[in-house]
């Protein structure tokens, strides 16, 4: 394992012994995690492996049980998500958090509105709307319909483009791409790259290993709740990564991917 | 619901075509539907007391369920029916000044029924004051003859809101103060509700643990909550508990023994001299007057307290309960031990 | 970067406005489009507040038929000036429906706020203006109260406007004292405000007319605006049937008030706070809010929005708006009493918000229903006093009656649900 | 295929249930494990109903000291009789509550079968039975009406119960009729069981103690089961230590009751429906499809349970409640009249849920809140009326207190809410 | 293009003709669609191309405006979900339909509960409910909890589990393994394998190709509401597949994959 120590100098967002419980469920425990300007880290880790959860503790939704947050070198302590936002960090969160009543218009500028005078510039709202959703490929047939009749994946595009609105420092995305089809999955990532490329730090989360190789540049692994390794993606590669999140060498992945290979030789 | 309806929409016509020659339409409108007396007795009474002396006069008949503002839209409604008298029992005889105002704008005249109301064209009643003081009175009367010449009272007063009870309230102290006995606490019951006036008595046989000689209970429904509340404390005897409105229930108890008095206000002269008055404003006529109230052409009858040995000479003698409804069932042996039958 | 939409056939793209390109959507350009549009929105059954029309139309046919005065002038003057007060408290109960909340007090508050004024002016002989303030500004204590108490602790606002309900009488009672009934003076100006005040008849059509200029105006403003953005806009011809459709459904009611005492000032305070509030709540940035908290809290928190802000604003809101309607009932009745807001004040405001059609969980509805509402609460209740009815067969009725006009709405909502436009 | 959880090490899987395996539980084995769980609980606030009762203790205490014969032996007992009527009721409530609806018509309903007992006993001289399963069926069948119209229409069961309290009331006028107020005989049955009917000494304490023994039993079958199946148990000296608490729950007020009149048969009747509908609620596919209902319609209906049939039983039941606490109101009273079911019925009962804990919102609940819900608001009324005073002190001290006894649950549920376990 | 029409004769499940309109948006249009038992057919196609509203057609939670459906031979209309489950439908939805308020026991069993005399058999419940967890390498810490407290993972794992209970003849996944980890969406695909080798027809929704490619054994795409060819998994490539679901041969993903090529030429 070639677990590397982050760099601490340069990180907009530190975090330093965040733990968090729910109940009898100790979600997080004693949480390392930094994130650099221009730098895309993924965070990765099984199913309940707390990623959200540390999310969420960045965002102001829940506040940690312990530990402390730096940003921009100063430590600051997030409670609310408007604190959150305050401070620069935009987050598209799993559960997405839509309001299904508002049509998608609303949605996109939901605390960000654009004025005319003091009504609301619906006109210019719509018009912005439009051009964000095209530069996602969104397939969205009308922005004026309530979010709740969206596909699965078109609520997941207004998420996302939710987060372009504003200038953030850092964006995190917490698996925005799970719904999305694979034209919008390839605009998603080239966003990413784009965001680093403009200097935001980036956290992405993702279950998808050949994503995550491809737009990241520094892979945070979690396992159950601990911090387990911190990988450079130009020295590792998918197979040691998926050992860090599973915890084991060899299990359901290793063994469908080498029967897909007996396979292949086969045909 | 058809019938009421049909004469409704015939009657419109009426006005619709001028209304003329003697068919007059006179309003009747009444407080509340939760007391007995008025869907039982006063709305039939007045309807064939008018109908006796104008046969084709038609009556618009509202009931306000003890909302004074309804009671207002009520009013308006007839007046658009063209109402050419209201005959008013007011939720609030204060507020309905409101109406009579309105009323009186169009030059159709009010007759205050049962409740005072400042600028009406004549009033007919009983006091509510004068109801009061002759509950105390007769409380105090069983008391003294029980010989019991001191001790505690309670009072279960009317709903807070209703401000008749007010006026139940001042004539029953006007007698109590004074009187010797203590009255060691009082309650105004929300909405006159029966089983609040219950709960209420139960605390109290906590409360006042010795020395209850008497309850004064506003009206006969606060009255059956207050008797169910003793009976089921196991007081013994029962202390005399008042009452008003003499509900068939109530004279029951009374016959029973449970209750010793109630108030019966004969409604049927009541609804008789509403109706003549009403009758003669309608016909732009002066009616004749006994009295003058506050400036108010009036007929006010005395309320009688009715105890055991009075029920045959007053309700049963008026025609207001037969004997046969009073000693139904269980209480057909009260009723003879008390000469009833 | 590629931000074409590489599969959609470049020449419709070309001419067809922004948010028309789908290929999914049915054809909606044009008068034809439109009228196709709102033939299959019929179907859908997406009628917006058509249906509660239909249903009041009904229940007018019906007591007119049965009683002919009730479409009278004269019946129709009452009926607006019987709606002004609870229908002002209704606008505050569709605020606090809008978050999700409840507000059950709001009968207590009106007899408070009515109770403040008649011991205000009549026993203390405070100027008008400043009992009508007192009362008013104690409303929005209460309110603020609510909201503090909401966003503090937690607790449902069904308990603590239960608990408000209770209190707010006690000091409602405390207020009047031994008193009990206070008249307020037939010349005072706010009962000649709320029983004799009607606008001039010339006046009365100004007003009309320069509502449907407004609207007019309004849609070409936004029509041209659209345009420049790229995007659809609404055909001319069918701006002028809406505005036509418009100055019927104002100058009919006009004229008919007219030929007795005429529109009533006190009933165009409630309806010109109505479309004001119906603005704030769809053109600022606060409505929004309001409609995203009710949506979606947790969503509209992590939007940043201050939610406890807007919380407090709308519970202050609505115990402002129970206070004023107080006012105008205390100035309709001449008189505050014990029973001022008692009775069924509460569930009637909030029938008439909900009856209007919007919902009791948040997030759906509009100010119109508490117009609405209002009409239709009173509509019957107006309609029963014609007819010589016992109680019994009155309430009978008004719970058959009330069913109905609610069943029509439920019935269209129903369709629209099954065409997935819930 | 691999079923093997590769990660865990293999020898605590070895010794643990099978649902303590994870390594994020936070350890609960063995009595420390459980003590140390049930101090994380308080911490974080998942009290259950313990603030309720922390909540009625501190009434109970501010009322004995304001005037000492509150706690009374005498005063208890009244307590328990005024509780039973309006606490059935409420548990109804409680049923629509869970599905996220409401019933604003169980007080007219009440007063409905109150109205048919008393007309039916005592003026058409039916024998009680036929009278109290007339009234019954009567309930039941308003209820399938309102579960009728919310299905087939949609309408809000607010609305229908709105307009089902006004046409039930108006029906409950009409039976009565022009008698008013009828007596119901002492020596009736109803009343005799209402008023006089307690348990004897030596039976009272028999089913207290019955009641324990019946819950150690339980919990030491499951505990078998579980442990045949790999699963957790409930250490034994737990078991021991709840049954002790429960057995002087149930034996402390068995015998300051007993001290008095004893332990009333109609409170014990409330108490036993409430135990029947906990049971049915958490232990039946019934109840776990009325819990889903309430939680997520939708989800509910793709889980192919008969969403229908589950609205129309928990209203017919709710209705069918609301006619039981009638009859027993009417039993108490010894007398229908015009009112019964009026006042605040319809409030108390309804409170009486919420304050209990059961939500407005759905799928939040227990039978349990009816119990200790009406027990708040028994408390307050009784406590207030032996204390003498003005109307609208009461009104606004009963408020306040109200307020007071939910703000200690809704703190501890915020800080649940907090620790994510809301 | 490929798309060669499906065998219509021993299909499980038919669709004719099927069309589905909201408002104004044709979510469907005249689809015909067959899947045979044994058989595992991808539903593929871009955000909004009407996949889940076609399960949902199918599960009986719409109910379509033109079509008609044959199930093992006979046509019927289904109108509600429990109609179809009694046919022997079980779906697994991409909003995943869970009652929030209910723990994980709760929720598996909901509608099939198990008894012991007339009240739940709950020991039995939470005894089934870990087994079929630890079958899908699902990581949950405890089925006492209300799933509203779980990860996204965790409770498509819970969805996923609900569907094979029972036994069902069609089983529905939409979009399974979108929030799942590696190890679990390891496990699903083994799971879909299972139920085709035990003779099930499974429909399989996903975005992600080499999933797709790895267990399908036909394709069908969807785009904006329409058919737009089968494809037989052994005579395709996932080109040929993303070209019918983007309606064009150039997109962001083929760049996106272009620039990948390059840079690991680079590298
Ligand atoms: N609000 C909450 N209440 C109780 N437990 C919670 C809550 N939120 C999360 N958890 C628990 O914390 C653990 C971590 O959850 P989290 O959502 O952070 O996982 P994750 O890494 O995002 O998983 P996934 O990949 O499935 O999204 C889970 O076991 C979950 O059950
Ligand atoms: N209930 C509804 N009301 C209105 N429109 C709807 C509704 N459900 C779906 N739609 C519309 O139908 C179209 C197809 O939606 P659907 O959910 O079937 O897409 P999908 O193929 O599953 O997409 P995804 O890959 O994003 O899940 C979308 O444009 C959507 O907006
Ligand atoms: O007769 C009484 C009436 O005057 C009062 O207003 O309400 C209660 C009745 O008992
Ligand atoms: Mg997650
Ligand atoms: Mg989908």
């Amino acid at each position: 394992m070639t677990a590397t120590a982050a760099p601490a100098t340069t990180a907009v967002l530190s975090l330093k012994g965040v733990s968090k419980r729910f109940g009898a469920v100790q979600a997080l425990k004693d949480i390392d995690f930094d994130v650099n300007a221009g730098e895309v880290v993924a965070l990765v880790g099984d199913n309940g492996a707390g990623k959200s959860t540390l999310v969420k503790t960045i965002a102001g939704v829940y506040t940690p049980d312990e530990g402390t947050m730096t940003f921009d070198g100063r430590t600051t302590s997030v409670s609310t998500p408007a604190e959150a936002q305050r401070l620069g960090i935009a987050t598209v969160f799993q559960d997405l958090a839509l309001c299904d009543n508002l049509d998608v218009v609303g949605n996109l500028f939901l605390g960000r509105e654009l004025y005319r005078g003091r009504a609301l510039d619906e006109v210019r709202m719509e018009q912005e709307s439009w051009r964000l959703l095209r530069q996602l490929s969104a397939k969205i047939p009308s922005v004026r319909i309530p979010v709740a009749s969206l596909s699965g994946g078109q609520r997941q595009t207004v998420a996302i483009a939710r987060s372009l609105l504003g200038d953030p420092k850092v964006v995190m995305l917490d698996e925005p791409t799970a719904a999305l089809g694979v034209a919008q999955t390839a605009e998603v990532l080239n966003l990413v790259e784009r965001l680093r490329d403009n200097g935001h730090g980036v956290i992405l989360i993702s279950h998808n290993m050949s994503d995550v190789m491809a737009v990241a540049d520094r892979v945070h692994v979690l396992r159950l709740g601990r911090n387990n390794g911190t990988f450079h993606v130009s020295q590792t590669s998918t197979q040691e990564i998926i050992a860090a999140i599973t915890g084991a060498t060899t299990n359901a992945v290793s063994e469908r991917a080498s029967r897909r290979v007996q396979k292949e030789e086969q045909s | 619901a058809c019938g009421g309806g049909g004469a409704a929409s015939g009657s419109g016509k009426d006005t619709g075509s001028g209304g003329g020659g003697g068919a007059k339409k006179i309003a009747l409108l009444l407080p509340e539907s939760k007391t007995t007396r008025y869907e039982s007795f006063d709305r039939p009474l007045f309807e064939s007391a008018i109908k006796a002396s104008c046969s084709d006069c038609t009556i618009i008949y509202s009931n306000a369920d003890q909302d004074a503002s309804k009671q207002q839209q009520q009013a308006e409604a007839a007046l658009t029916q063209g109402a050419k008298v209201l005959v008013l029992d007011p939720v609030d005889g204060k507020a309905a000044a409101a109406v009579v105002n309105n009323a009186k704008s169009q030059g159709v005249p009010v007759v205050a029924y049962d409740r005072f109301i400042d600028g009406a064209d004549y009033y007919v009643s009983f006091d509510n004051e004068t109801v009061g003081k002759l509950q105390a009175q007769t409380l105090v009367d069983l008391l003294k003859k029980g010989g019991k010449s001191s001790g505690n009272l309670v009072m279960i007063n009317g709903s807070p809101t209703d401000p008749n009870a007010a006026d139940f309230k001042k004539g029953a102290h006007s007698v109590i103060d004074g009187s010797g006995y203590k009255v060691a606490a009082e309650y105004d019951t929300p909405d006159w509700s029966p089983d609040k006036a219950q709960q209420w008595m139960e605390s109290q046989i906590t409360a006042v643990k010795s020395g209850l000689v008497g309850v004064y209970a506003a009206n006969d429904g606060t009255a059956g909550g207050a008797i169910t509340a003793l009976k089921g404390g196991g007081v013994t005897p029962l202390p005399p508990v008042t009452g008003q409105d003499a509900e068939l229930a109530a004279i029951q108890r009374i016959i029973a023994g449970d209750q010793s008095m109630t108030i019966y206000k004969p409604i049927k002269p009541e609804a008789e001299a509403a109706a003549k008055a009403a009758l003669a404003l309608a016909n732009k006529k002066k009616p004749e007057s006994t009295k003058d109230v506050k400036g108010v052409a009036s007929t006010i009858l005395d309320p009688i307290a009715v105890t055991k040995d009075k029920v045959k000479d007053t309700v049963v003698k008026d025609g207001f309960y037969k004997v046969e409804d009073i000693c139904s069932g269980t209480f057909a042996k009260a009723c003879s031990a008390a000469g009833l039958s | 970067m590629s931000t074409a939409t590489p599969n959609a056939p470049q020449d419709t793209t070309a001419a067809l406005p922004a948010d028309l390109q789908d290929e999914r959507l049915i054809a909606q350009q044009g008068v034809r489009g439109w009228a196709g549009a709102f033939l299959s929105r019929l179907k859908s059954g997406d009628l917006g507040s058509l249906p509660v029309v239909i249903g009041l139309v009904i229940i007018w046919g019906v007591f007119q038929a049965l009683n002919d005065s009730f479409l009278s002038s004269r019946n129709l003057v009452n009926l607006t000036l019987q709606s002004a007060a609870v229908g002002t408290i209704a606008i505050g109960i569709v605020l606090v429906l809008l978050l999700g909340e409840i507000d059950l007090s709001v009968g207590s508050v009106s007899g408070l706020s009515s109770a403040i004024l008649a011991v205000g002016m009549v026993n203390q002989g405070w100027p008008s203006v400043v009992a009508i303030v007192v009362a008013i500004v104690a409303g929005m204590v209460i309110g603020l109260a609510y909201g503090a108490l909401f966003t503090r602790f937690g607790v449902p606002s069904f308990v603590i406007t239960l608990a408000g309900l209770l209190a707010v009488l006690g000091l409602q009672l405390y207020v009047l004292g031994k008193e009990g009934t206070i008249n307020i003076p037939f010349d005072s100006g706010l009962v000649k405000f709320a029983q004799q005040t009607f606008l001039p008849l010339a006046v009365s059509y100004v007003v009309a007319l320069l509502a449907v200029a407004l609207y007019v105006l309004t849609r070409l403003r936004v029509n041209s605006q659209r345009a420049a953005a790229g995007l659809s806009t609404t055909p001319n011809v069918m701006i002028g049937l809406r505005a036509l459709v418009l100055a019927v459904v104002l100058l009919v009611p006009t004229y008919v008030l007219n030929r007795d005492r005429g529109v009533s000032v006190m009933f165009l305070l409630f309806v010109a706070l109505v479309v004001v509030m119906d603005f704030a709540i769809r053109r600022t940035g606060w409505g929004r809010s309001v409609m995203a908290v009710g949506g979606n809290v947790e969503a509209a928190r992590r939007a940043g929005i201050n939610v406890k802000g807007i919380y407090l604003s709308v519970f202050a809101l609505c115990s402002t708006f129970a206070a004023i309607g107080g006012l105008l009932a205390a100035g309709r009745l001449a008189a505050a009493n014990q029973s001022s807001g008692g009775g069924d004040t509460n569930l009637n405001a909030i029938a008439a918000a909900v009856i209007g059609g919007t919902s009791l969980f948040g997030g759906r509805g509009s100010a119109y229903s508490a117009l609405l509402g209002i009409i239709v609460i009173q509509s019957i209740s107006s309609g029963l006093s014609l007819l010589n009815l016992d109680s019994s067969i009155r309430y009978m009725v008004t719970g058959g009656v009330l069913l109905l006009a609610v069943t029509v709405d439920s019935l269209s909502r129903r369709s629209r649900a099954a065409h997935g436009r819930a």
